[in-house]
C-alpha cells in the first residue's frame, strides 16, 4: 500500500520544514544575542548570555557568526577575557572626538607599573621593584587600583605567601585586548627570557674584555657634555 | 644672571642643598640605562665598566654638589663598586661565588628587562583605547549582570573602606620626629639588599661607608649595621667572619633553599 | 582614427570604476553613520550627522539604507523625534525588561562595616562599634544582610552572648578571594598606598579567622531559638 515515493516526500518535507525551523531558531537566537550587547555599554560574559537565551541554543557558534557579520561594519563585535562587547571600530577613531572622554594621564612610573603588572603577571611587590630597581612610592599602586585596571589577585605559595597582583578585565577592555595573551609583544619577550623573575641560563653572557678601562671601538668616553646633560654639571665657565 | 658665572665650589658652599633634578630617574637602573643608552650600543654589548665608572662619577658629582641622593641610588653605588672590583680581579681558582662577569650579566639583563618593560608600556598606551579610539554604547539600554547580587562592591573599595577607617581612628596625632641617625631598621633594610646580591665573603662595610653615609652619620652608621648584621646572622640570613680585632668584618649571602618559583608555569 | 567601441569601453570603465567608487564610499559613509549613532549618547539629528560628515554625503539616503539592513534585527533604527536612534527590537523589548536589574553601590558606612567583619571575624556589634568609633544604624547590617556576603555565625560565651558576625561563601566569591586569610595584610595594605607608612608602633590588622564555618572556642553554635529571636525561623508551633 505504501507509495514509497510519496514517503520519500514527506521526509524531505519534514527534513525542509526541521532546517526551516533550526534557521528560524538560529535567527531569533541571533537576534537575541545581538540585541542583548547592543543594550550593554559593558561586556556580556557568555554565562550571562546562556542565562538569557534558550537553553538549546549553541552561543559560542552565533557569537562567531555575529563577530563575522560585523568584521567590516561601523561597529565591531570584540571579545574581552570570557565576556563580549559592540564597540566602534578602531579605523573611525578620527570621528569620535565628540564622544572622546578625557582619559586620566598617567605619570611615566604608574605606567611601567601597570606595564610589568600586565606582562608579568602574577607578580609580587618584590618582583616589581625588582623588575625596576626602585621601591615602588605609595601613591603608584593606589592610583592604578583607582583606575581599575590591576587587583590583588591571590597569594604566592612561598613563604611570606605575599600578595600577587594582576590586571583585571576592564584592562583588556580598555586597551582593546581580547586576553592577556595578546598584549603587544608579549610571544617574543618570553621568548626573549625577559618576563622570567630571573636571568635564563641560556641568556647571553658576555665575552670579558681584555681591559676592562679600556673602552672598545664603538664606545664614547663619558664626557662632560654627557654629565651637564643629566644635570650634574653646571655649565662650564671659561676660566680667566 | 651673576649666579650663573658664580663657580660650583661656591654654589655648593652658599647654598647647602642644590636641587639638580635627579627625580627625572624612576630609580637607579633607569639612570643605568640612559647612561648605557648614552654608549650608543646594543645593550648586550656594552661595557660594564664604563657603565659602572659613569654612574659612580654621577653619584661623586651629586654627593660633591651635596645633593641629596635617595638610598636606592646609593645602594647602588655600592654593588657596582662591588662589581667592579670582582670585574677588575680576576677570579682566584677555587673561590665561591659568582664570578664578575655572571654579575655583570646579571645587571645587563635587568637593564634590558626593564627596557623592554618601557617599550612595553609605550605599546601598550598605543593600543586602541577604549573612550579614545574605540566607543561602547552610547545609550545602554540595560545593565546585563551574571551575578544574582544586586549590590555592587570591589575589593578596593573594600579595602580603602577598612584602611581609611582604621587610619582615620589610629592617626589622629601621630608625629615621628626626622631621623638623624641610622636605625637599626635602615641598617638591616639596606644591608638586606645589599647582601642578597653577595654569594661570597665581602667586606661589606668599605662600600656601605663611602657612598650610603656622611663623615658625620659614620659612627652610627658601623653600631647600626654592625648590630643589624649580627641579628640577621642569629636569623639565618647571613655569615659573618673576622680574622683578628679591628680587622674588617665579611659578609655573605647564607644560601637558602632555592624559592619554589611559581610564576607564569 | 577614432574606434568608437574602444571610447565604449573605456566610458564603460569609467562608469564601473566612479560606481565602485560610489559604492566604496557609500558603504564608508555607511560605517560613519552606523558608528556615530552607536556612540552617541542622545539620538542624533540629520542636521548633526551632516556636520560630521564628509560634505557629499546624502545622509538621508544612508539612514534610509542602514534603516532597511536593520529592520529585521536585534536592534532597529529609529528615529525619535526627528533625531534616529539605535533600539532594541520591539519583539525582543521582554530581553530587556529581565536585564532591569539596578545595581545598587555599597554606602560608605556598608563597606566599612562590611570590612570590619571581614578582618576581625568573628565580631560583634559591640566590638564592631569600638573599632568603628561610631554606632552601626540596623539598616547597614540588613543591607549587608541582604548582599549575602555577612552571615550571623554563633554567640560569644562573655555574659550577654552577643551574638558574632562573619563572612559568607559568596563574599569571597564576590570579591576574588579564594580565602579570608587572601585579604592583604598590614604591609600590603602598606605597600599599595592604602594605609600609611606612619602609623603607631601598636597598630594591627587582624589576621582573617580562615575557616568562615568553623566556630572559635569563645563561640557557641546559634540555636533554632537564637534563629527566632533574629526574626530569621518562624516560631515553631507546638505539635498536638
Amino acid at each position: 500500500m505504501a507509495d514509497p515515493a510519496n514517503d520519500d516526500v514527506k521526509i524531505d518535507r519534514q527534513e525542509a520544514e526541521d532546517n526551516w525551523n533550526t534557521a528560524v531558531k538560529t535567527s531569533d537566537a541571533l537576534r537575541m544575542v545581538e540585541a542583548i550587547l547592543f543594550a550593554s555599554a559593558q561586556p556580556v560574559t557568555e554565562k550571562a548570555l546562556k542565562e538569557r537565551l534558550p537553553s538549546d541554543v549553541d552561543v559560542a557558534m552565533l557569537l562567531g557568526e555575529l563577530q563575522e557579520i560585523y568584521s567590516n561594519r561601523g561597529i565591531n563585535l570584540r571579545q574581552v577575557g570570557g565576556a563580549w562587547a559592540f564597540r566602534t571600530a578602531a579605523d573611525l577613531a578620527f570621528l569620535m572626538n565628540r564622544e572622546a572622554v578625557q582619559l586620566k594621564k598617567l605619570s611615566r612610573a604608574a605606567l611601567e607599573v601597570l606595564a610589568i603588572i600586565a606582562y608579568h603577571q602574577p607578580v609580587t611587590r618584590a618582583e616589581l621593584e625588582d623588575i625596576r630597581g626602585v621601591e615602588t612610592s605609595k601613591g603608584t599602586l593606589d592610583v592604578l587600583m583607582e583606575t581599575g585596571w590591576i587587583k590583588f589577585r591571590g597569594r604566592r605559595r612561598t613563604p611570606g605567601r605575599p600578595i600577587t597582583y594582576g590586571t583585571t578585565a576592564s584592562f583588556l577592555d580598555h586597551f582593546g585586548l581580547q586576553e592577556v595573551r595578546d598584549l603587544p609583544g608579549i610571544d617574543e619577550l618570553r621568548g626573549a627570557g625577559l618576563l622570567s623573575a630571573r636571568m635564563p641560563t641560556n641568556f647571553a653572557i658576555p665575552v670579558p674584555f681584555n681591559d676592562p678601562d679600556e673602552l672598545t671601538e664603538d664606545e664614547d668616553p663619558l664626557t662632560d657634555i654627557d654629565l651637564e646633560e643629566l644635570g650634574l654639571l653646571t655649565p662650564k665657565v671659561e676660566q680667566e | 644672571m651673576e649666579a650663573l658665572w658664580e663657580s660650583q665650589v661656591d654654589r655648593a658652599a652658599s647654598e647647602p642643598s642644590l636641587v639638580i633634578d635627579i627625580q627625572g630617574f624612576e630609580g637607579p637602573l633607569d639612570l643605568l640605562l640612559h647612561l648605557a643608552r648614552n654608549q650608543r650600543v646594543d645593550l648586550a654589548r656594552i661595557s660594564v665598566v664604563a657603565l659602572v665608572e659613569q654612574y659612580l662619577v654621577f653619584i661623586r658629582q651629586a654627593q660633591a654638589l651635596r645633593l641629596e641622593l635617595a638610598a636606592d641610588y646609593l645602594v647602588m653605588a655600592a654593588w657596582l663598586t662591588y662589581l667592579k672590583s670582582k670585574l677588575l680581579i680576576p677570579k682566584a681558582p677555587g673561590e665561591e661565588g659568582e664570578s664578575g662577569e655572571e654579575l655583570a650579566a646579571t645587571l645587563q639583563f635587568r637593564l634590558k628587562r626593564l627596557e623592554a618593560m618601557r617599550d612595553a608600556a609605550m605599546k601598550l598606551i598605543n593600543c586602541n583605547r577604549l573612550g579614545r579610539d574605540v566607543f561602547p554604547r552610547g545609550m545602554p539600554e540595560a545593565v546585563i549582570v551574571d551575578q544574582t547580587n544586586a549590590y555592587s562592591a570591589t575589593l578596593y573599595e573594600l579595602l580603602t573602606a577598612y584602611a581609611s577607617q582604621r587610619q582615620k581612628r589610629a592617626t589622629s596625632h601621630v608625629q615621628i620626629a626626622r631621623r638623624s641617625v641610622w636605625s637599626l631598621k635602615d641598617a638591616r633594610e639596606i644591608l638586606m639588599r645589599l647582601v642578597g646580591e653577595m654569594k661570597d665573603w665581602t667586606a661589606l662595610d668599605q662600600y656601605l661607608l663611602e657612598f650610603i653615609t656622611t663623615p658625620a652619620e659614620r659612627a652610627s652608621a658601623i653600631a647600626s649595621s654592625f648590630a643589624a648584621s649580627l641579628e640577621m646572622v642569629r636569623e639565618g640570613h647571613l655569615e659573618i667572619r673576622q680574622t683578628g680585632a679591628f680587622k674588617p668584618i665579611y659578609l655573605r649571602n647564607r644560601p637558602e633553599e632555592p624559592m619554589k618559583d611559581v610564576v607564569n608555569g
